[in-house]
């Protein structure tokens, strides 16, 4: 239990007066905006942060922490939003960093990993504990981030937003590790931005908007609609209507496309498809299925092996992203601190990153400061990014807001193609639903949108064709209209169309 | 054509080159060990040369006032990790530029080895021969025919530096400080988040670093020459760095670094010195260019892209 | 506190607490720290002359100091200052010496532009293995350093040397010398100072106002995104390589044309070591540079005076030492302050 | 001083021992001005001559300082140490010295050549400026008169350091020409060389398991076999008693002696002087550890090479060209 904490970052309220109530052995969701502090109020019950004001009691006993070792011995456990993991250690050594068996002096592997294989084992948590996180897929680096609490006894375990970067089925399995924990008694903490999920797993949940805790629900006596409306204040429109539109010509045509992953495997193995002008075609899949080397090749970031790229009929395959971005293909990346923004570049300087060669913004060779405030102003209040600071470094907007800035940048060259992956990852409601109007009123005024996602709900809503993909094969095509989740879920398990529908 | 594989074939067949070699390689080990111990935590730290500098002259002063070698070489332990503490603190505690700390050392050490000089030795320069620490030889090791010759004779210091090595990975690669190290090299914030005390580790790291730094620069001085010379480390602290790198920041990808580099020097040295090669005399200089040379190719055509630690060189803050 | 108001008290603060350090040292040493403290800061500023051997050291520094601040902000470390500082002397004095009836107005053009050629080209081969190979510059560039420093000494010692007892170079033809702007005593104050200043402010230009610098700092920030914004990463490692090997170059270049007017063995004498800690004295930025590059001639300036009242020269490498260790952790410097502030 | 600095053990030490000497004689003052870095040389040397009446350029990389300061400075006197004055540069008030290394080397050489029992003997230079050449053209020179005049085959290794500064490379490479069969090496490689002469102690005390000098001796008695050093510059015979066969000296310390006494005496004049072993400003150390192993005939066949100098009669090669062009001219010893 919090009470009536407060904390504060220079020139922010991060949290206000926040009262959180979380009863033994349940499933308790904390919803909120981007920005409402949850993760901020959450670091402060494993320690990570001091509150200014108010108190924690765990158990009934009040407690105040100076680090995540006083968080641990209280039976604290928390997977974080962005994975606290070691990339070149191992999974098992990882989970037991900070508490390594020993074996007089030395770090007693076989007991490590025995450890390990026992409590994954248990709780269903399957992981490959000798491979190094930096190898794995983000749903394993989840379950390696649930062990590692587990080990340590966690009663109380926090999930911050867990799910978003986990598919449908990786979700499913994680929903049934959580009430298989919940019946072992554990109490659960479980931060999430879609609301049909917190719908399904929680028993009671807290809304937070602007650093306040706005609302304490059941879960069993409310509805998605009323969540949304504590947390943005107003009334979103949870899934966008989609008008129906002929598509025009075939604008991207992929011919037996081959690509290697980081490591040097086959990644995408001989891909085949086509975009029209004023479509949306949805590449659904469960990630690490090539999703990501098949985009990066696309957008030239990554080597074609075999295979041809076609735009419009000329021959595109192995350009670099800036002859593609002259073609009119623009490129939404799916990891928008790593690809998409130069964080600590200023926000002006990041919506002509692609585009800072280019007249106006850049006059034989110099840059005209002027001219690309000016667009970015226009852009901030266009696409309506917050704060409305074109002078802030990109690092210091929130991560929804980030992804507006990339997103209005993409959108403000005309583009004649877009190549859209994971556009709404960690995104609130509010945002989501921009992002999703956004995108659909360019396919209306005929852009051709190839739109990668793991989020079915979102391909579904989105898509007019939707290819499933499987070990770096496109296990089928089908139309929204005329599948179901079921169907396109077994594809991306690696059953081919033509099996199941026989 | 036909001299140059004579000479090099009667290089090779020498015993004694390799003992040349070894000796070349070591003071580059000691301190290419500090460097891994101290990157490897996520502190990188440029100021090797400099704690060598120090070790060196520090073995001398200590043997000088105590007559003992021994004496001398394990004092510059606390010497040598006094002295980078101060490079700990800068970049631990401050979270200071590390780079520039670490240069800062380095001019420190050079001052000040060049000022106490005088003080202690009534002799600015170079100070007086103190004695050396004795080789020793290995009872059975000796017998063997060839190998006896090439390694079973030998300062003990080059047998301490190889076991070193040994210590080095065991310690980094089979306990549990060794893997809270290398946590705390690519993600300091997850190893917190644990319970790691990321400051503590990052202390050990880089002290280690000044103790081997220090033995290093001691091995030059007492190990090898007896006496100290100003700037006597002529840089070695910079080629250890590089060797760190070209071993990808591993203690035995060091060792083989150290040994590629200490073995094309004793090359050059044997080369040039070879009565079977007619070299001009103005040329030979060239022969010195020999190490530096391999290492670039071998950089550039076999090994290529090294990793660091991937929070090498960043401070960590902690939130208060 | 104002951020720029912090970055020029910081070092000037860090020189301060680094003197009332070293004052000690020089009372245990028996010397009186004032009076060798006037003799530094009369070395360094007290008349024409000591302001003119200051600015004829502050002349290279800040090339170097540009060139290793350049591949910082390109994501680059450069320790290989110094390699290229003397190959771009090594080049500037091969054509130099045999520029002899060429008139200056080409001769000096001339001649600078072969040393810069010779620094680019030295940087470029570790900017070329780490494109290609991924070869760290680190590695590569102290290789480089000690095969030019090797080199040069062959050169100077073999084929290039005058004969006459020492190693050298011939002299560059009189054509080919900066002409001199000031000359006190047997010092000549070139028109180097000019064209190194020139070089902070061109490089200040090329950083926040082009294209190109625009691209520099987004490989060096986050190569991943510059490469998404169509920014060839391969390309700017070499380049900007080849841009701090060619300010490198240029430092080389100027001590010959400017001050010795042929290759000596101790050219480059440490100054491209130096660079580094000026580089991140002056946080990288061009102007800071200038400063930077000026705080540590006039340390060693006023240092070589302080040796008239019997204080030795090691004590002004500590002084260096500490003042460069108190920026490196300017917290401390900060921190201190802050607190004084609070008492009051 | 050049940023050698003091405790050189060579030029710049023996430089201000000369000075010292005359400073205490003749009751007057003298500092030291130490140099870091090549730019400095000219405003020290403009300092030192505002101060002085008499300043010491000490150091090859002087040499363009010292004149251009010397120019701008008429009134004050001006010595320059290793120094060669460019062609067409003499002032009155500048008088530089240069050395005959070659000749102290010559004996050097020959007494090396008259030692070795392995037939090969080595050489190492620090970085070939002219200096360290002169030694080595002399100390070939002084093997191949002993060759010639012996019908022996002595051989002569080479090498260079490349360095002045750093003791473990002289070790280093004075132990691969041990390695290769020289059992004697004569260094001219300033630093460098306490290397080379700790190179020769270990490999004699690896043979005689005791590194002092009786040991050594009677060792070298009674088998007829050990390793050896040649210093250089200064009488390094004391660095390591007994495996210091002998030193090459060049007296830098006469000439800035005389300088100070000229100065004084107002008799001081401008221009350039070689000192060698007919002005003393050369010589080979008295051997006080190893005169014992030497053959009584060796010795005295050095002492009539150094007479045959003085006179004028042996000229040693002072270039490559020379030491090539060497042919070693009929000497009959006289006993
Ligand atoms: N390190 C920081 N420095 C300054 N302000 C911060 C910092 N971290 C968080 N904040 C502030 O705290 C507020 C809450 O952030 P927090 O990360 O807790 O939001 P959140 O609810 O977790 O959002 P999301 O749903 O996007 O994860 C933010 O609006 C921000 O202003
Ligand atoms: N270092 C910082 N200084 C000032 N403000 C910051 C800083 N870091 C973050 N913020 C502010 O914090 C807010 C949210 O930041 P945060 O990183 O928590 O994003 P988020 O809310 O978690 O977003 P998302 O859930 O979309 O990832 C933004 O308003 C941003 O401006
Ligand atoms: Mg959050
Ligand atoms: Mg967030």
């Amino acid at each position: 239990m919090m009470k009536g904490i407060v904390k504060k970052f220079p020139g922010v309220v991060a949290n206000d007066h926040v009262d959180l109530f979380v009863e033994k052995g349940e499933i308790h969701a904390v919803v909120g905006e981007n920005g409402a502090g949850k993760t901020t109020l959450m670091n402060q019950l494993y320690g990570l942060l001091k509150p200014d004001e108010g108190e924690i009691y765990i158990f009934g006993k009040k407690v105040s922490f100076s680090g995540p070792g006083d968080a641990i011995k209280h039976k604290i456990g928390m997977v974080h939003q962005h994975f606290m993991l070691v990339n070149n250690l191992t999974a098992f050594e990882n989970v037991v960093l900070g508490m390594e068996p020993r074996k007089g002096i030395f770090f007693d592997r076989k007991r490590a990993r025995e450890e390990v294989k026992k409590l994954s084992e248990e709780y269903g948590l399957f992981v490959d504990i000798d491979a190094k996180i930096e190898d794995m897929p983000v749903g394993m680096q989840q379950r390696v981030e649930i062990i590692k609490t587990l080990l340590r006894g966690a009663e109380i375990l926090i999930l911050d937003e867990p799910t978003a970067v986990l598919t449908p089925q990786e979700t499913k399995e994680l929903f049934e590790i959580l009430r298989k924990l919940k019946q072992s008694g554990k109490t659960i903490i479980f931060i999430s931005h879609k609301l049909n999920e917190v719908m399904e797993i929680s028993d009671r949940i807290t809304v937070m908007r602007q650093g306040k805790a706005t609302g304490n629900l059941i879960t069993s006596q409310t509805n998605p609609r009323e969540i949304a409306r504590l947390m943005v204040g107003r009334d979103v429109v949870l899934t966008v209507e989609k008008t129906s539109r002929e598509p025009g010509e075939v604008i991207l045509e992929v011919q037996d496309l081959w690509v290697k992953d980081n490591r040097g495997l086959d990644a995408v193995k001989g891909v085949s498809f086509a975009v029209r002008e004023g479509e949306i075609v949805g590449i659904a899949g469960v990630a690490g299925n090539g999703q990501t080397e098949l985009v990066e090749a696309l957008t030239g970031l990554r080597r074609v092996e075999k295979g041809r790229v076609l735009f419009r009929k000329h021959e595109i395959t192995g350009k670099n992203p800036k002859i593609l971005r002259d073609f009119g293909i623009f490129h939404i990346p799916e990891d928008r601190l790593r690809r998409g923004l130069v964080t600590a570049y200023p926000a002006y300087f990041n919506v002509i990153l692609g585009r800072h060669m280019m007249f106006p913004f850049s006059k034989n060779g110099f840059l005209d400061h002027k001219e690309i405030r000016k667009f970015a102003e226009e852009l901030f209040e266009r696409f309506d990014v917050r704060p409305r600071n074109v002078d802030l470094p990109a690092e210091n907007f929130s991560g929804g807001n980030q992804q507006k800035l990339i997103v209005a940048r993409e959108l403000s060259f005309s583009p004649k193609l877009l190549i859209v992956a994971q556009p709404t990852r960690g995104l609130d409601v509010g945002a989501i639903e921009f992002i999703h109007r956004t995108l659909l009123s360019m396919r209306d005024s005929g852009v051709g949108i190839l739109l990668v996602s793991m989020e079915l709900d979102e391909i579904f809503s989105l898509s007019d064709r939707i290819l499933v993909v499987y070990g770096g094969e496109i296990m089928g095509e089908v139309k929204p209209e005329e599948t179901t989740m079921e169907e396109v879920g077994l594809m991306m398990t690696g059953h081919r169309l033509e099996e199941i529908r026989r | 054509m036909m001299r140059v594989l004579l000479a090099l074939w009667d290089t090779f067949t020498n015993p004694l080159f390799y003992k040349l070699t070894l000796t070349a390689t070591t003071p580059l080990l000691f301190a290419a060990l500090g460097g891994v111990f101290s990157e490897i935590t996520g502190v990188v730290n440029i100021a090797l040369e400099g704690i060598m500098l120090l070790g060196a002259f520090f073995s001398v002063v200590v043997t000088y006032y105590t007559g003992n070698v021994w004496l001398g070489f394990l004092s510059v332990i606390p010497i040598g990790v006094g002295f980078v503490w101060f490079h700990a603190w800068a970049s631990i505690k401050w979270r200071g530029n590390q780079v520039v700390s670490g240069s800062a050392l380095i001019l420190i050490a050079q001052g000040l080895t060049g000022f106490l000089m005088e003080p202690i030795f009534g002799q600015p320069g170079q100070t007086p021969y103190v004695g050396r620490i004795p080789e020793v030889t290995v009872p059975g090791l000796s017998k063997i025919p060839f190998l006896g010759e090439a390694i079973g004779t030998q300062s003990p210091i080059v047998y301490l530096a190889f076991a070193l090595v040994l210590f080095a990975w065991v310690l980094i690669y089979k306990t549990p400080l060794g893997l809270r190290m290398r946590a705390v090299g690519e993600n300091p914030e997850a190893a917190d988040t644990l319970g790691v005390n990321v400051f503590a580790i990052r202390y050990f790291g880089v002290l280690m670093s000044g103790a081997l730094a220090a033995m290093g620069g001691a091995f030059l001085s007492i190990g090898e020459v007896g006496n100290f010379r100003e700037l006597m480390t002529g840089g070695r602290g910079f080629i250890a760095l590089a060797a760190m790198i070209l071993g990808n920041w591993n203690p035995i990808g060091a060792l083989l670094a150290c040994l590629l580099f200490g073995m094309s020097e004793a090359l050059a040295n044997q080369l040039q010195s070879s009565p079977l090669l007619h070299v001009p005399a103005t040329a030979k200089p060239l022969f010195n260019l020999f190490p530096f040379i391999v290492t670039l190719v071998v950089v550039a055509g076999l090994v290529g892209k090294t990793r660091p630690p991937a929070a090498d060189g960043i401070p960590y803050e902690k939130e208060e | 506190m104002n951020r720029r108001i912090w970055a020029f008290l910081v070092p000037i603060l860090s020189v301060v607490f680094a003197l009332i350090v070293a004052a000690v040292i020089i009372v245990l040493i028996g010397q009186n720290p004032l009076v060798a403290y006037k003799a530094m800061v009369l070395g360094a500023f007290g008349n024409v002359q000591a302001f003119t051997d200051t600015i004829i050291k502050t002349t290279p520094l800040i090339l170097t100091g540009l060139a290793v601040g350049f591949g910082f902000r390109a994501g680059l470390f450069n320790i290989g200052a110094e390699g290229q500082m003397i190959m771009g002397g090594i080049l500037a004095t091969v054509v130099g010496m045999n520029l002899r009836g060429i008139p200056p107005a080409l001769a000096v053009p001339l001649t600078m532009l072969f040393g810069i050629l010779g620094g680019m080209a030295w940087a470029s081969i570790a900017g070329y293995l780490k494109a290609k190979t991924g070869a760290h510059e680190v590695v590569t560039t102290i290789m480089l350093n000690w095969i030019a420093s090797h080199l040069s000494s062959y050169l100077i010692t073999g084929p290039l040397a005058v004969g006459s007892g020492t190693p050298k170079s011939p002299e560059i033809a009189p054509s080919a010398k900066l002409p001199p702007i000031l000359t006190v005593g047997a010092m000549e104050l070139t028109s180097g100072i000019v064209i190194s200043v020139l070089s902070a402010f061109l490089m200040y230009i090329l950083l926040e106002k082009t294209t190109t610098g625009y691209e520099v700092k987004a490989v060096g920030f986050n190569p991943y995104a510059a490469e998404y914004g169509g920014i060839s990463i391969s390309k700017n490692i070499v380049m900007c390589m080849a841009i701090s090997g060619a300010l490198a170059g240029l430092a080389g270049a100027l001590e010959v044309m400017g001050q010795y007017h042929r290759f000596l063995g101790t050219l480059s004498g440490g100054k491209g070591f130096d660079g580094i800690s000026i580089a991140l004295i002056g946080q990288n930025h061009p102007i800071g540079i200038i400063f930077a590059a000026l705080l540590i001639a006039a340390l060693r300036t006023g240092s070589n005076n302080m040796q008239f009242v019997g204080v030795p020269k090691h004590i002004v490498t500590i002084v260096q030492g500490i003042v460069i260790f108190l920026v490196a952790a300017d917290r401390i410097v900060r921190t201190i302050v802050i607190r004084k502030k609070v008492k009051r | 001083t050049d940023v050698g600095g003091l405790g050189d053990k060579s030029f710049n030490d023996g430089t201000w021992a000369g000075i010292q000497r005359a400073v205490k004689e003749l009751n007057i003052e003298a500092k030291v001005i130490q140099s870091y870095e090549q730019s400095d040389y000219i405003p020290n040397l403009s300092k030192a001559a505002e101060e002085a009446d008499l300043v010491f350029a000490v150091g090859f990389m002087m040499t363009d300082a010292l004149f251009r300061v010397a120019r701008q400075y008429p009134k004050t006197l001006f010595v320059g140490i290793d120094i060669t004055p460019p062609k067409g540069q003499t002032f009155p008030n500048v008088l530089t010295f240069t050395f005959k290394e070659q000749e102290c080397a010559f004996l050097v050489g020959y007494l090396a050549a008259a030692m070795t029992k392995t037939g090969t003997v080595g050489f190492v230079g620090g970085i070939p400026i002219p200096p360290v050449e002169r030694f080595r053209y002399g100390f070939e020179a002084g093997v191949k008169t002993y060759n010639t005049l012996y019908r022996k085959n002595v051989k002569v290794l080479r090498g260079y350091t490349q360095d002045f500064e750093d003791p473990k490379k002289g070790k280093d490479l004075a132990m691969s020409q041990f390695n290769q069969g020289a059992d004697i090496v004569f260094h001219a490689s300033g630093a460098c060389g306490n290397g080379v002469i700790e190179a020769a102690r270990e490999r004699f005390s690896a043979l005689t398991k005791s590194s002092n000098l009786v040991d050594f001796i009677n060792y070298y008695l009674e088998n007829n076999r050990g390793f050896f050093a040649i210093g250089v510059d200064m009488d390094q015979d004391y660095m390591a008693p007994g495996a210091v066969l002998a030193s090459a000296m060049k007296r830098v310390d006469t000439a800035s002696y005389l300088a100070v006494t000229w100065a004084y005496e107002g008799t001081f004049k401008g221009g350039h002087m070689v000192l060698g072993i007919a002005e003393a400003g050369v010589g080979i150390s008295p051997m006080k550890y190893t005169k014992g192993i030497v053959p009584n005939r060796v010795i005295a066949e050095l002492v009539y090479l150094e007479k045959l100098m003085k006179e004028g009669t042996l000229k040693v090669p002072e270039t490559q060209e020379e030491l090539d062009a060497f042919k070693v001219p009929t000497i009959r010893f006289p006993f």
